[in-house]
């Protein structure tokens, strides 16, 4: 598996696709323990994002996430503004100069984006946040390499783990045990993105 | 979805425009931004003081810039924070040297971004203190949770560090007094029914006909605890009580009862006059009354209560003047 | 029914005594009636004024009381005229010697009740004249009927009648700026839900979840017309139109976006933003804008659209410092 | 026929049980071209009217008129109250001093109440109000005298007239043509006030 600017604008692109089809859905799951937005910002973010893509000319996918990065940043705003755009950040800094990433290099960018994440969350695993989706399926592209269709399986296996937790961060720790029955939103929206990264290494 | 409305993406757009249209002498728009500011930033001599928030919650934040309170607010998209870009251009807008100061709602959101934008502005070099405000004892406060939200408290924050800043105090000074307000200042909400975000299309959550909740937030969030419909009398006793359990208050307070929306003056008045009755039989001395809408949730129909424990220093920097939309001392 | 009430029954008094209690240094009770009074009336050397109505308009007309403005309000039953007797105790309590002066919305119930009341406080040789506010140009105007609604346009009667009484000019001249308002403003209105009177416990009507009400009044009546909610811009070009065509504006105007009750501060803005878009191409030139709950019919989402065509003397009038609750120049 | 304080009284009982009995109804009849108060409204006022009544002592019919009309004004408010109290207050007026009204005392009486709701309301009859209740059956009072039974008919037919009507008094007025088949709720109280009349006099 290797990784250069188009695939990663195809990556972000599919990601897209995802959170525009999946906006209601997003959004239903952001109600019942959230504020009932997260669709509407995944999806102003990554339409700006792919806007924004479109309009440029990359050599390397650290200027890709680099331009992912400010668009979410300052497109989305509420909670998940802030990191999913400091997670493109870290992995443009990680993966910078570089016009191929290779899986270590890619994997050494995934493991920056989960750091910022959990950094200016200030969220670790067990939380009901996307960390619970960013953390394990990161540890497993480490051992596993880039198997795509496990990829999948992985990632919707973390997504799905968020449900029986008990929030304590994030809006839905305001709800705390009545928080557990609900997957989380940005955990699902973590797994679109990982979702829309196999579709787009399987095409390879 | 009933409201009066062009496009639903284009809320915020379209409402800052006619915010600015609306006060044309006191307030101005930064360009190409979603930031308000007062006509006359920076004010030389004086510590900026910038709010904000995703916008649903008007009057808040815009209608408290002027003389005495903010200097700028900045508005994000409904329910949702702004992005720290705008935080920053805020930031810049107001600083005349002597800083500036942030008051931020305890919301994961709004505290990332402001944050960032704090980053981005000491960057630059402008000195930035903030102050983050957690009157809501609806969700317990503990060291490992996100903290308690950020509700109607959040006014009187910016009416007390507002007048402290107008009197030229330094940086340090004005997080002080704001800081003595967070410490101070506990409130509790209750809704009727929920609201719905514009661009969502659909009420944030149901309630029967017969039903209230207790311990609602402002983003059309659910409340803590679903029951029947209690009386005024029962409602204003289930506030005050939440409240000060949590927290002691004697001698004097100023009393918010803050309408969410929908909820008509009228019944904000007979909470009053129940919140009144409960807090006279406990000692509690009534400084000052403020019964409106001052932090809403659209048109969600419910109320929230506010205490603010007094000193003399308080009470003074309530009442100086204050010349905005929204606030009247 | 969702509201904040204690008995249905003592809505009214209720709301009353949560009034007082809010702004005790502002406003008095005068004992054992439904008139609420400023502290300081009678004012030696100044005409007295009162209006008042049934409630459910808060913040009228409690909200317009202190200087430069109302001197007492009578407050009716939900939605019904105060009567005579309450009215008679206003008058009584704000005559300084100087005369008293009357702003009455056009309805057949508060015409008659006020007008008793002036009959028996000339009986007792109190000078008392008196305005009838006629606003509305939903309604027809015309000599055999009972003419048109008065509503939100009243709020700028109060306004300047008040600022004239303030410089101390005589009864004659109170009555003639009353009247150069009257002949000068004009309102419409529209809805998107009913009310609900507490002691009836149901809605006044019924509404689609797409339909709107055009030409509504405040007390909760249908309107004139009922179709497909429009979007902020048509819905302004509406409600201007209908203004524009009953009266032609030019020059300068004061322009009033009221809230009815539910709808969010958001949306009266966005109709601003329509609203003086429409103005400007008509080269109307809009001299100040007040954009809140003005006149309210409990939690009817809706709101009303008021311009008042200005000259020199109503411009100073409108600007003249006012210290009251609700309206703040 | 003759009436006398007690039976004045009693008039004013009977109308109470009618006025709380069709409170709901009036109201209703008040909401689709008012203000859906008629109902909450008179039967505020004529409980208030029967306690002040049950609380006096009255030797004539003027007397009791009068403490109806004084509570009438003063605790009724709208519409209806300054009318209502006004055709009381001048009923009272009218048959000043007499401790028993014969037909024609009585009759006068009406007139001077009618009357006085018409100076009060500036309104005549076609107006779709009260009036169109009281013009006739006073009217039919004078010729015909107080036949119980068709008293009652006479009023009825009355206030259906006003179903047809278009309003130009009152706060129906505003709904123009619009107002058109609905019965105006002033009139039905009005009905109610000669009905009850009609069964007190029955009872003789
Ligand atoms: N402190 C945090 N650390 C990590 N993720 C968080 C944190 N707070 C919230 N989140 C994530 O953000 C998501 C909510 O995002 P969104 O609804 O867009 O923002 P907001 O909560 O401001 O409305 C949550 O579902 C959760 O996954
Ligand atoms: N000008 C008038 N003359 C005679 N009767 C009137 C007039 N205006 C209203 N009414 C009567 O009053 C009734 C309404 O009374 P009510 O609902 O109690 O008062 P309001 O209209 O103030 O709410 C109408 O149905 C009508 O019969
Ligand atoms: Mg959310
Ligand atoms: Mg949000
Ligand atoms: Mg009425
Ligand atoms: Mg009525």
């Amino acid at each position: 598996m290797e990784i250069n600017a188009m695939q990663a604008v195809q990556w972000i692109e599919k990601a897209n696709e995802k959170f525009q089809e999946n906006r209601e859905y997003l959004t239903s799951l952001d109600r019942p323990i959230g504020d009932g937005d997260h669709g509407l910002n995944m999806s102003r973010g990554f339409k700006e994002a792919v806007k924004k893509l479109k309009a440029g000319n990359y050599s390397t996918p650290s200027d890709v996430f680099k331009d992912v990065a400010m668009t979410l940043i300052s497109k989305v705003g509420g909670a998940s503004g802030p990191l999913f755009g400091t997670a493109f950040l870290k992995m443009s800094v990680a993966t910078a100069g570089q016009q191929v990433l290779n899986e270590t290099a890619f994997v050494k960018g995934l493991e920056a984006a989960l750091d910022g994440i959990k950094q200016r969350g200030k969220a670790t695993t067990g939380e009901k946040t996307m960390v619970d989706v960013w953390q394990p399926v990161v540890a497993w592209l480490k051992d596993n390499g880039f198997a795509t269709a496990s990829l999948l399986v992985e990632a919707e296996k973390a997504m799905n783990t968020t449900k029986d937790m008990t929030a304590t961060k994030g809006r839905a720790a305001y709800f705390k045990e009545k928080s557990a029955g609900h997957i989380d939103a940005g955990a699902t929206s973590s797994y679109y993105l990982f979702a829309a990264l196999a579709e787009v290494l399987g095409g390879i | 979805m009933k409201k009066i409305l062009n496009d639903p993406n284009e809320t915020v757009e379209d409402m800052l425009e006619g915010l600015v249209l609306a006060y044309p002498e006191k307030l101005q728009r930064l360009p190409e931004t979603t930031v308000v500011t007062s006509k006359n930033v920076p004010v030389t001599g004086k510590v900026g003081l910038v709010s904000g928030g995703g916008s649903g919650h008007e009057p808040a934040h815009a209608g408290y810039i002027g003389k005495g309170m903010l200097d700028a607010a900045v508005v994000g998209e409904v329910f949702t924070s702004p992005t720290p870009d705008q935080v920053l251009e805020a930031i810049k807008a107001v600083d005349s040297g002597k800083g500036v100061f942030l008051v931020i709602k305890n919301y994961t959101g709004d505290v990332m971004n402001f944050e960032m934008a704090a980053e981005l502005a000491e960057a630059e070099g402008i000195k930035v203190e903030k102050v983050i405000v957690n009157d809501d004892v609806a969700v317990e406060d503990s060291s490992f949770t996100t903290g308690r939200r950020g509700i109607a408290g959040t006014v009187f924050v910016h009416k007390i560090a507002g007048a402290k800043a107008d009197e030229g105090a330094e940086l340090s000074e004005v997080k002080r007094v704001a800081e003595k307000v967070v410490a101070n200042v506990r409130s509790m909400g209750m809704a009727l029914t929920p609201c719905t975000v514009p661009a969502a299309g659909k009420p944030s959550f149901q309630l029967d006909e017969n039903e209230m909740e207790i311990g609602i937030g402002v983003h059309g969030e659910p409340g803590i605890e679903r029951k029947k419909i209690g009386k005024a009398a029962e409602i204003a006793s289930e506030l005050t009580e939440k409240i000060v359990r949590d927290r002691e208050f004697s001698g004097e307070v100023a009393v918010m009862i803050n309408g969410l929306g929908a909820t008509p003056e009228m019944e904000l008045y007979i909470l009053n006059k129940n919140v009144q009755k409960i807090l006279s039989e406990k000692g509690i001395h009534i400084y000052r009354t403020y019964v409106g809408e001052y932090m809403t949730s659209m048109e969600m129909a419910g109320c929230s209560l506010t205490l603010l424990q007094l000193d003399e220093e308080l009470k003074s920097l309530l009442d100086a003047a204050a010349d905005t939309i929204a606030f009247h001392p």
